[in-house]
């Protein structure tokens, strides 16, 4: 139990870090941190796939994309301007609020029941492939065309168009 | 023989003229119009003046909504629909003088206005008498602001977006009536016998109030005629004042009271002073006005404003002379703006003051010109007379207070004296007195204009002597409508 | 779903063809192909309806009707890109093919009966459209106009999933039917489940365009190119608000106590938004951005007032609405490329050098506005008479205010037209321009005058 | 595996969703305070993630795998989204040699 | 004869017609002849109507047609041609038929001949459907026609902006009459349901006194009416400025018929007057205050019409006195013989005018007397019979009226009699500047004196008969006659003479009277003789100064100043206090601001669309949490 609190504040104090540092490359270091905490969050909830999945794509991949991004386009110097401070007091507050907000709706301090594994195999590869393969077919091959589009749309937005002047 | 062929001609025949090359589509408009005057006739001819509606279509239109194309043609409706068949041709006519650049346009859109204001006249749909009353709109304001003046643009803009602003409030109100209505339609006749209570009424009642005020207009919501009848072209003016702004006055009579009797009563005094402010406001202001077509429109406040007291009178003779009124008033209006278009086309200017002794030069025009004077000023044996006649005798009679009658009819019999008063003075100044260099350019009317004001001229006389067998028409329908609200309301 | 299948696999099929330089072939192949989804879209016309794929989709009248107007839009617009995507840059099929994936996504949309599907459908048609925003790489404003609407759209991406996340949690399903059973099984729902509507009432509404979340849309609409703004405003806009609707219809109805005053009030603001902020526009092209918001304000009646004509009165509205657009930005793409600025100035004596698109842009233009005869009025009829049934009477005195001040900006175009002048030479319409004109102008005009034969689609 | 697993039972629902609330507020705050349009994007990815939490959290307490498939589509879109976005960022950078979103200020009123 | 009463008004109109078509195209004799023959005939019918009457004692009664019926308000077109109508009948057909006469003479030489004549005719057509009306709305018509008419014929010269401005203010006074008219009579149809004379006397003979209140109003409204119509106090002003039109329009319309409508209508109406004590008292006051008004008025004009302008409307306060103190006999005798006397006397003027070259000023004539002698003899008698000096018509009928005045009340006899003396005093004055003396004019103008024509002097001398012996038919009692009109009458005043009881005075205390009267009378005459005709003396030029009060008589009491000053000013200003002010500023500046504040608005909120991202979702996050807080504290009330 006590992991779980002591994953939940390393979660929040690197997701703090991440929108906090200066350096962008930082940042994104911070967030692979943050992503680590919540595959051991997966973990504990036994949900092994997603543990995995998360592991791969998000830090394997997307951070990875991210990062080579940035060096890309060379922006790992402190170089972004920064906003001024009375925006960021109001972002904070606004973010602060509205987690606020958020949590009150939601009734959060009431008290509730504790999460149980009803069902040790559910976060289990074969579980969730027979239900993503069953239930969830279709959404499975539909999402082939956001991916299908996402890609074409990248290469066409990204390659350098030589005739661009034309 | 149904209305259906009065509303549709007009419609075929804008289309036809609209594709006409200049020159042709002036004639082919003006045989469309006498055309559709006749059918008009005929239908004058087989109608039975009594309460009933004649002529009647009904068909379905979006019957899941309780749409239906429905319309038909009681005493009531005949007047107006003589009003708009008779007047029309006579603005067409009036025309004749004029070059305007494609004109298929201008006269298709004349005619499609027709179309509509028959609609309006005719319906007995709440939602195809909103249809109608905008389709009447969209080609006065394109004919307003295609053939206008020099400020016509902001003028026109402002015209369309006030007229428009009321008359969504109506649609809103008719919505709302449909919403309220047991059989859920927009049959006329299905808002007759809802039985709101008087709160809602009232709210009824403003929804309707606010878009015939401003089309009439009254006061104080009639700043946009001043300026849309200066700058608007003269047959526009004349379509305006002579046919549009029935409509508002007709409605009150169709739909405004009768479907909302209780929410009349609690705001029949305040209408009614507000018509009668109007009258002796719009007066006043007439009397000095320097612009021709300024003046006449004002005057057209004035008068409007007595036929508005004189239907939220709501007594019979107050609405009978409202409805012969409106006749009266379309060919006096017609006339006087006529008059001013031949005026203005002649010397360019509508100037008052540069203008004088033009009965001088032009004897026929001056004849013409006092005669519709004088039916505007309501002299005996004109048509105006018999209409205001009847209109303060039914404002006289009207007596939600003791004494307050008096008071009122003798405030809004006012208008025959400042009638009198900014009409001379008008003629004075621009037929009488002595030529000036401009003036002495000014030649006697002829051909097609000549022709145009004997018609009027015949008419304001011919009603003046013989006025029955117009209120003969209306006289049971108004009669039975007038019953039929009193029995609602006590 | 057969539509489904073929608008996913016609833009691989358009790839291929671009791989293989048939462009001329690019645009009949399409419209055939959605000729052909639409027609296997309509055939399914009144067949039984019931949940299809483990209740995923379902295929009802409203999907069709949805998908129907959609693909017709999908089409007139394509059709106005003849030439028009030539002058971006040579990837033609490449642009083809996002927009299909755009409307793959939407069909998707607009027949999902599971919030998996929701999402996946809204995600797919936001991905493709913040390509499609950017297409223009080298145009600052189209590169500023995808940054804006991706960061944007992305975020709200997040409120949207969040809510879907806490109705997950509070019935445990995504299915829309559970959602309901559950709805209908406790009447007083869970505060989780309320804020779960909440934010996605917040996610929707930026899809849609609505006021505070609507910042994007006049920027992203101004800055994309033209074409791909008339697909956002016309189909995309459709889109939301169909999905937007199922979503309400079908399952949070009986909450209506609860959410209706949160979408008055965001109504109000949009109209208010929308109208007062498009009168001191500049550019016609902006100006038409802010009247979708207005649109939008309109549209959303439709939920607020939820009942039975909703679907009928949204599928109107919207139809009017798109093909007026369509016009519009037909016009405005024909102007720009003449005078090379989006300005109502632009617009000035086009009445006497183009007689017939000044006469079509004026038919859309008063639709646009409401004015009776047209289809625009109707759809404002249908949207009044729903809010007025509901007893929302000031809502729609607010509308009425607002309908006012739109009669002045869309005047403005049609007074720039006929009562400016200005030197200027014929502007050549094209053949394929004329076609979408003709047709949807004579729809607008039909629905109009005789809104039943639409009417009894829903 | 079971030790893990139980750790976990004492642990209430409202807090799984309470982190899963802050960490997706702190992601709104990283957009609301970053000028640069990555960190922004990864700000958002952060809340993405915070969902990704609470669904699994839902779908573990429910005992319905539903939620985690869920979260296998939040990922692919998030995939997809990345490579979109990071292409337009990229095709930005090459036209004005920012990635600051103040500089995207052409397009306003 | 019944059948053919229609025949009486439409002949005039048939002549208005006829030459109003062929003003251009018949011959000057052509339009003369017919204009005149077609009233002479007019006249004809009129007397057997008259006789008639006179012999069966019955009105006659024809209906022909729905005019205006609206509901219960049934008004059709109808005459009515009783004792009193068939008098005025003989007076407008005769006294008209001798002015068209007159004026074949007088116009011959104006281009408008053609219109003139028309509009004659059509002025006598109205003036006979007022008086043969058989309801209070014919009888407007009739009322306002002549109104019309008036305009037009005092506007004959329009080009002459003057004279338009002056036919324009009669149009509008008497506008302002017809409205008090016309409310009275919407309290007639309110109070009676029927405007109908037939209908409407006998209802209103039975009422109790308690339902006499309505009555009141009623009178006063038709006096008002009546007030604009005969140019009594304050609404005179429009009667001496109307003698701008041709001088047989003057003696026809502003002297012998129209003008006495006023004094016809209160007639025709005497039962609702009898019946309301106090608007008869308003009457009498109005009436005498008129007449001496207009007298002192008159004393100091140097314009020959002016003169009897105002004689006119001081001799209409005295018929307005007669009704108001009950002589509704004398009154109308006494209409009866000023259209003799006052239609010879403009006559006459306009003769001397033509003589003159259209010299009206007095000061500049003199010494006509031997010039024109025919002219001269004939004035000479009208001046007497208004003179009030037996056994001339004038007498009779003033006479009559002073007498009931006397009844009614001591003041009003005196002031009569003040009046009376001053009548004499300024209408010899007239005569004595006009004839005696030297000539005072220019040489061509003494060069070119010369007698009328003979179409001029024929009226001019039936006319003097009439003023002679006109007074005749209303011998009293006291003097040895039957007072045959009196008798005639009889029937109309009959329930209002029974109302209001006879005024029999002692025939001692009448001879008295007439003797004072006659007395005064004769005693103006000679000092008007010494001070006119003896020393010659000449009103002063306008430049020089005059005496205070001879000033403000000249000035007419600067009564037009005082109307345009309370009246027209206050009016024009409010006219252009609305118009740019209340109209432009306030309500379409309301309109207007509407506008512009939206716009204005639209500037301001357009702003709010920055162009920054950071901004936008800022809001959007604003917007969340409003939501959200909605969803916190909106719940607890579900």
């Amino acid at each position: 139990m006590s992991t779980f609190y002591f994953i939940a504040f390393l979660s929040i104090f690197f997701s703090i870090l991440v929108i906090t540092a200066k350096n962008p490359v930082h940042s994104i270091l911070y967030l692979i941190l943050t992503f680590f905490t919540f595959t051991v969050h997966y973990i504990l909830l036994n949900a092994q796939f997603l543990a995995v999945v998360n592991f791969i794509v998000y830090m394997g991949a997307i951070l990875v994309l991210f990062l080579y991004t940035l060096m890309l386009i060379n922006l790992n110097k402190e170089s972004e301007p920064v906003k001024p401070f009375m925006v960021k007091i109001a972002g904070v507050f606004g973010g602060g609020i509205l987690a606020v907000a958020l949590a009150s709706s939601l009734k959060l301090v009431a008290t509730s029941n504790p999460v149980i594994l009803k069902n040790p195999d559910l976060g289990l590869v074969k579980n969730l492939g027979k239900v993503l393969f069953n239930e969830f077919l279709l959404p499975f091959e539909v999402s082939s065309i956001l991916l299908l589009s996402a890609m074409v749309g990248a290469v066409l937005l990204a390659t350098k168009d030589p005739k661009t002047a034309s | 023989m149904t209305v259906s062929i009065l509303i549709f001609l007009p419609v075929v025949a804008a289309v036809i003229v609209a594709l006409l090359k200049n020159g042709i589509a002036k004639h082919a408009a003006l045989f469309f119009s006498v055309a559709e005057l006749v059918i008009a006739g005929l239908f004058l001819s087989k109608f039975i003046p009594d309460a009933t509606t004649q002529f009647a279509i009904d068909v379905p239109w979006i019957p899941k909504f309780g749409i239906y194309f429905s319309a038909g043609i009681d005493g009531i409706s005949m007047v107006m629909v003589l009003l708009t068949t008779l007047l029309v041709p006579l603005i067409v006519l009036s025309t004749y003088q004029h070059k305007y650049n494609n004109e298929g346009a201008f006269y298709g859109l004349i005619l499609f206005m027709q179309a509509g204001l028959l609609v309006v006249f005719t319906a007995l749909d709440g939602f195809l008498f909103y249809v109608g009353w905008e389709a009447a709109l969209i080609p006065i304001y394109f004919i307003c602001a295609l053939w206008g003046g020099e400020n016509r643009i902001r003028i026109t803009i402002k015209f369309f977006i006030y007229t428009f602003a009321g008359s969504l409030f109506m649609l809103v109100g008719i919505i709302y009536l449909y919403l309220q209505s047991p059989g859920k339609t927009y049959d006329i006749h299905e808002f007759y016998r809802i039985g709101l209570d008087a709160k809602h009424q009232s709210l009824v009642f403003w929804a309707f109030f606010l878009a015939f005020a401003i089309k009439m207009p009254l006061f104080p919501f009639h700043t946009w005629q001043p300026d849309t009848y200066t700058e608007a072209p003269t047959a526009g003016t004349m379509l305006l004042s002579g046919i549009m702004l029935k409509m508002g006055i007709y409605g009150v009579i169709r739909w405004l009271i009768p479907n909302a009797p209780l929410g009349f009563v609690h705001w029949q005094a305040l209408v009614m002073i507000l018509a009668v402010i109007g009258i002796i406001y719009a007066s006043l202001i007439a009397f000095n006005q320097k612009d021709g077509k300024r003046l006449v429109a004002y005057s057209s406040i004035a008068h409007v404003g007595l036929i508005a007291a004189g239907i939220f009178a709501w007594t019979e003779v107050g609405v009978q002379g409202a409805m012969i009124q409106m006749l009266n008033h379309g060919i006096n209006v017609v006339g006087m703006f006529f008059i001013w278009d031949i005026i203005s086309r002649r010397l360019n200017t509508r100037d008052i003051s540069q203008l004088g002794g033009i009965a001088k030069v032009a004897p026929k025009f001056s004849i013409a010109f006092l005669i519709i004077v004088l039916g505007t000023v309501g002299l005996p044996l004109t048509n105006g007379f018999v209409g205001e006649f009847l209109l303060l005798n039914g404002v006289f009679e009207y007596s939600a207070y003791h004494y307050f009658n008096i008071a009122l009819a003798a405030v809004a019999g006012l208008t025959i004296i400042f009638g009198a008063v900014y009409m001379l003075r008008m003629y004075k100044n621009v037929m009488q007195g002595e030529t000036n260099e401009l003036t002495a350019t000014f030649t006697d009317i002829s051909g097609s204009e000549k022709l145009t004001l004997c018609i009027i001229c015949m008419l304001i006389i011919a009603i003046g002597i013989y006025p029955h067998p117009i209120l003969h028409i209306s006289e049971a329908a108004v009669n039975n409508l007038i019953q039929t609200i009193k029995i609602k309301q006590y | 779903m057969n539509t489904l299948i073929i608008i996913s696999v016609l833009p691989i099929v358009l790839l291929y063809l671009g791989l293989y330089k048939a462009t001329k072939s690019l645009l009949p192949v399409t419209i055939i192909g959605l000729l052909v989804a639409l027609g296997l879209a309509i055939a399914q016309w009144n067949n039984v309806a019931l949940p299809i794929y483990h209740g995923m989709m379902m295929f009802d009248n409203f999907a069709i009707a949805f998908s129907g107007i959609t693909i017709i839009a999908t089409i007139l617009i394509l059709m106005l890109s003849k030439g028009y995507f030539d002058k971006i840059s040579k990837h033609v099929a490449e642009y083809y093919a996002i927009i299909l994936f755009s409307l793959a996504g939407i069909i998707v949309m607009v027949s999902f009966y599971n919030l998996v599907m929701l999402f996946i459908g809204i995600e797919i048609m936001s991905v493709s459209l913040y390509i499609l925003a950017g297409i223009k790489k080298s145009d600052f404003a189209s590169n500023e106009a995808a940054l804006k609407y991706f960061l944007m759209g992305a975020f709200s991406t997040g409120f949207l999933l969040f809510g879907i996340t806490l109705l997950y949690g509070t019935t445990g399903s995504f299915s829309l039917e559970v959602i309901r059973d559950w709805v209908l099984a406790h009447p007083h729902a869970d505060p989780m489940f309320y804020t779960g509507i909440v934010l996605i009432i917040v996610g929707l509404c930026f899809k849609v365009g609505a006021a505070p979340f609507h910042f994007w849309t006049p920027d992203v609409y101004e800055g994309a190119p033209t074409l791909i703004t008339a697909f956002m405003s016309t189909v995309v806009k459709t889109a939301g608000f169909a999905a937007f609707l199922r979503l309400f219809s079908a399952c949070f109805a009986p909450l209506s106590d609860f959410w209706v005053p949160v979408l008055l009030v965001i109504t109000v603001i949009t109209l208010f938004i929308g109208n007062i902020t498009a009168l001191y526009q500049q550019s016609f092209k902006r100006m038409l951005a802010f009247s979708s918001i207005s649109h939008a304000g309109y549209l959303l009646f439709a939920i607020v007032a939820l009942g039975s004509g909703s679907a009928n009165s949204v599928f109107i509205y919207a139809t009017a609405y798109s093909i007026a657009s369509i016009i519009a930005f037909g016009s405005l793409i024909l102007v720009q490329q003449q005078s090379g600025s989006d300005n109502f100035e632009s617009f000035n004596g086009l009445a006497k050098s183009n007689p017939f698109l000044a006469f079509v842009l004026t038919i859309a233009m008063l639709s646009l506005a409401g004015i009776p005869l047209t289809a625009g009025f109707m759809g404002k009829f249908f949207m009044f008479s729903g809010a007025l049934a509901k007893y929302h009477v000031w809502l729609v005195i607010i509308a009425v205010v607002n309908a006012i001040i739109s009669i002045f900006y869309y005047f403005r175009v049609i007074i720039a037209m006929y009562f400016r002048t200005a030197d200027r030479t014929e502007l050549v319409v094209p053949a394929y321009y004329k076609v979408v004109f003709i047709i949807s102008a004579l729809v607008t005009i039909l629905i109009g005058v005789y809104p039943d034969f639409i009417a009894r689609f829903i | 595996m079971d030790s893990l697993t139980n750790t976990i039972h004492a642990v209430p629902l409202n807090h799984y969703i309470l982190l899963s609330a802050i960490i997706f507020s702190i992601g709104v705050m990283g957009v609301l305070i970053r000028r640069n349009a990555i960190v922004i994007f990864m700000s958002v990815e952060l809340m993405l993630n915070a969902v990704n939490l609470l669904l699994t959290a839902f779908s573990v307490y429910r005992g319905d795998a539903s939620g985690q498939v869920f979260v296998f589509f939040i990922m692919a879109l998030a995939a997809a989204e990345v490579a979109v976005g990071l292409a337009i960022i990229v095709m930005i950078y090459r036209n004005t040699n920012s990635v600051d979103i103040n500089v995207l200020n052409r397009l306003k009123w | 004869m019944n059948q053919y009463i229609w025949l009486i008004p439409i002949l005039p109109l048939a002549g208005f017609i006829i030459n109003g078509l062929g003003r251009n195209s018949l011959s000057k004799n052509v339009i003369g002849f017919i204009g005149s023959l077609l009233v002479l005939v007019s006249f004809g019918l009129s007397l057997a109507v008259f006789f008639q009457i006179k012999s069966s004692g019955h009105p006659i009664n024809v209906t022909y047609f729905d005019w205006i019926s609206v509901g219960a308000l049934k008004i059709p077109f109808a005459f009515l041609v009783d004792q009193l109508s068939a008098i005025m009948l003989l007076i407008i057909t005769g006294v008209g038929f001798l002015i068209h006469l007159y004026s074949i003479g007088y116009m011959h030489d104006d281009n408008g001949f053609g219109k003139f004549f028309a509009y004659l005719n059509l002025f006598v057509f109205f003036m006979l459907l007022l008086v043969m009306g058989s309801n209070y709305l014919i009888m407007f018509i009739g009322w306002e026609g002549v109104g019309l008419c008036s305009y037009l014929l005092i506007g004959f010269w329009y080009t002459n902006p003057s004279y338009a401005d002056a036919a324009k203010k009669a149009f509008i006074m008497n506008r302002i009459g017809d409205l008090g008219f016309l409310l009275g009579i919407f309290l007639i149809i309110h109070i009676f349901g029927s405007i109908d004379f037939a209908i409407i006397f006998p209802k209103a003979a039975s009422l109790t006194a308690s339902q006499t209140v309505p009555l009141t109003a009623i009178t006063l409204l038709l006096f008002v009416g009546a007030v604009g119509k005969s140019a009594q106090l304050p609404l005179f002003t429009w009667l001496p400025d109307a003698m701008a039109g041709p001088t047989p329009v003057s003696a026809l319309i502003h002297a012998a018929t129209m003008v006495t409508a006023g004094v016809y209508m209160i007639a025709r109406s005497n039962i609702f007057y009898s019946l309301s004590p106090f608007t008869m008292e308003l009457v009498a006051i109005v009436g005498l205050a008129t007449a001496l008004f207009a007298a002192l008025i008159a004393l100091t004009q140097t314009d020959i019409k002016k003169v009897l302008a105002y004689s006119t409307v001081s001799q209409l306060g005295y018929m307005f006195l007669g009704l108001g103190v009950g002589a509704y006999t004398g009154a109308f005798f006494h209409v009866l013989t000023h259209a003799f006397f006052k239609a010879l006397l403009f006559l006459g003027a306009g003769s001397v005018i033509h003589a003159m070259s259209g010299e009206q000023d007095m000061r500049k004539m003199g010494g006509l007397k031997g010039k024109i002698k025919i002219t001269f003899a004939t004035m000479l008698i009208g001046t007497i019979a208004i003179s009030g000096i037996p056994p001339f018509s004038g007498f009779f009928s003033k006479d009559e009226i002073l007498a009931h005045a006397y009844a009614h009340s001591t003041t009003f006899y005196v002031i009569g009699v003040f009046t009376a003396m001053l009548t004499s005093f300024y209408m010899f004055r007239m005569l004595y500047l006009t004839f005696y003396g030297k000539f005072r004019g220019t040489h061509e103008q003494e060069h070119h004196v010369h007698e009328s024509p003979a179409t001029i002097t024929i009226p001019l001398i039936v006319l003097a008969i009439l003023s002679m012996i006109g007074g005749m038919i209303g011998v009293p009692e006291v003097l040895g006659g039957h007072h045959e009109l009196e008798h005639f009458l009889a029937p109309v005043f009959e329930k209002s003479n029974a109302i209001l009881g006879e005024h029999h005075l002692q025939a001692s205390t009448e001879f008295i009277l007439m003797g004072f009267s006659v007395g005064v009378a004769l005693v103006a005459l000679v000092y008007a003789w010494f001070k006119y005709a003896k020393n010659g003396s000449v009103p002063v030029a306008d430049t020089e100064e005059r005496p205070a009060l001879t000033s403000i008589s000249y000035n007419k009491f600067y009564i037009d100043e005082l109307y345009d000053l309370i009246i027209r000013k206050p009016l024009d200003f409010l006219s252009t206090f609305f118009y740019n002010v209340v109209e432009r500023l306030g309500i379409d500046g309301l309109v207007n601001g509407l506008g512009k504040g939206t716009i204005e608005t639209s500037k301001g909120l357009r702003l709010l669309q920055t162009g920054n991202v950071g901004f936008y979702i800022f809001i959007m996050v604003l917007g969340i949490i409003a939501v959200l807080a909605y969803s916190i504290f909106g719940l607890t009330k579900i």
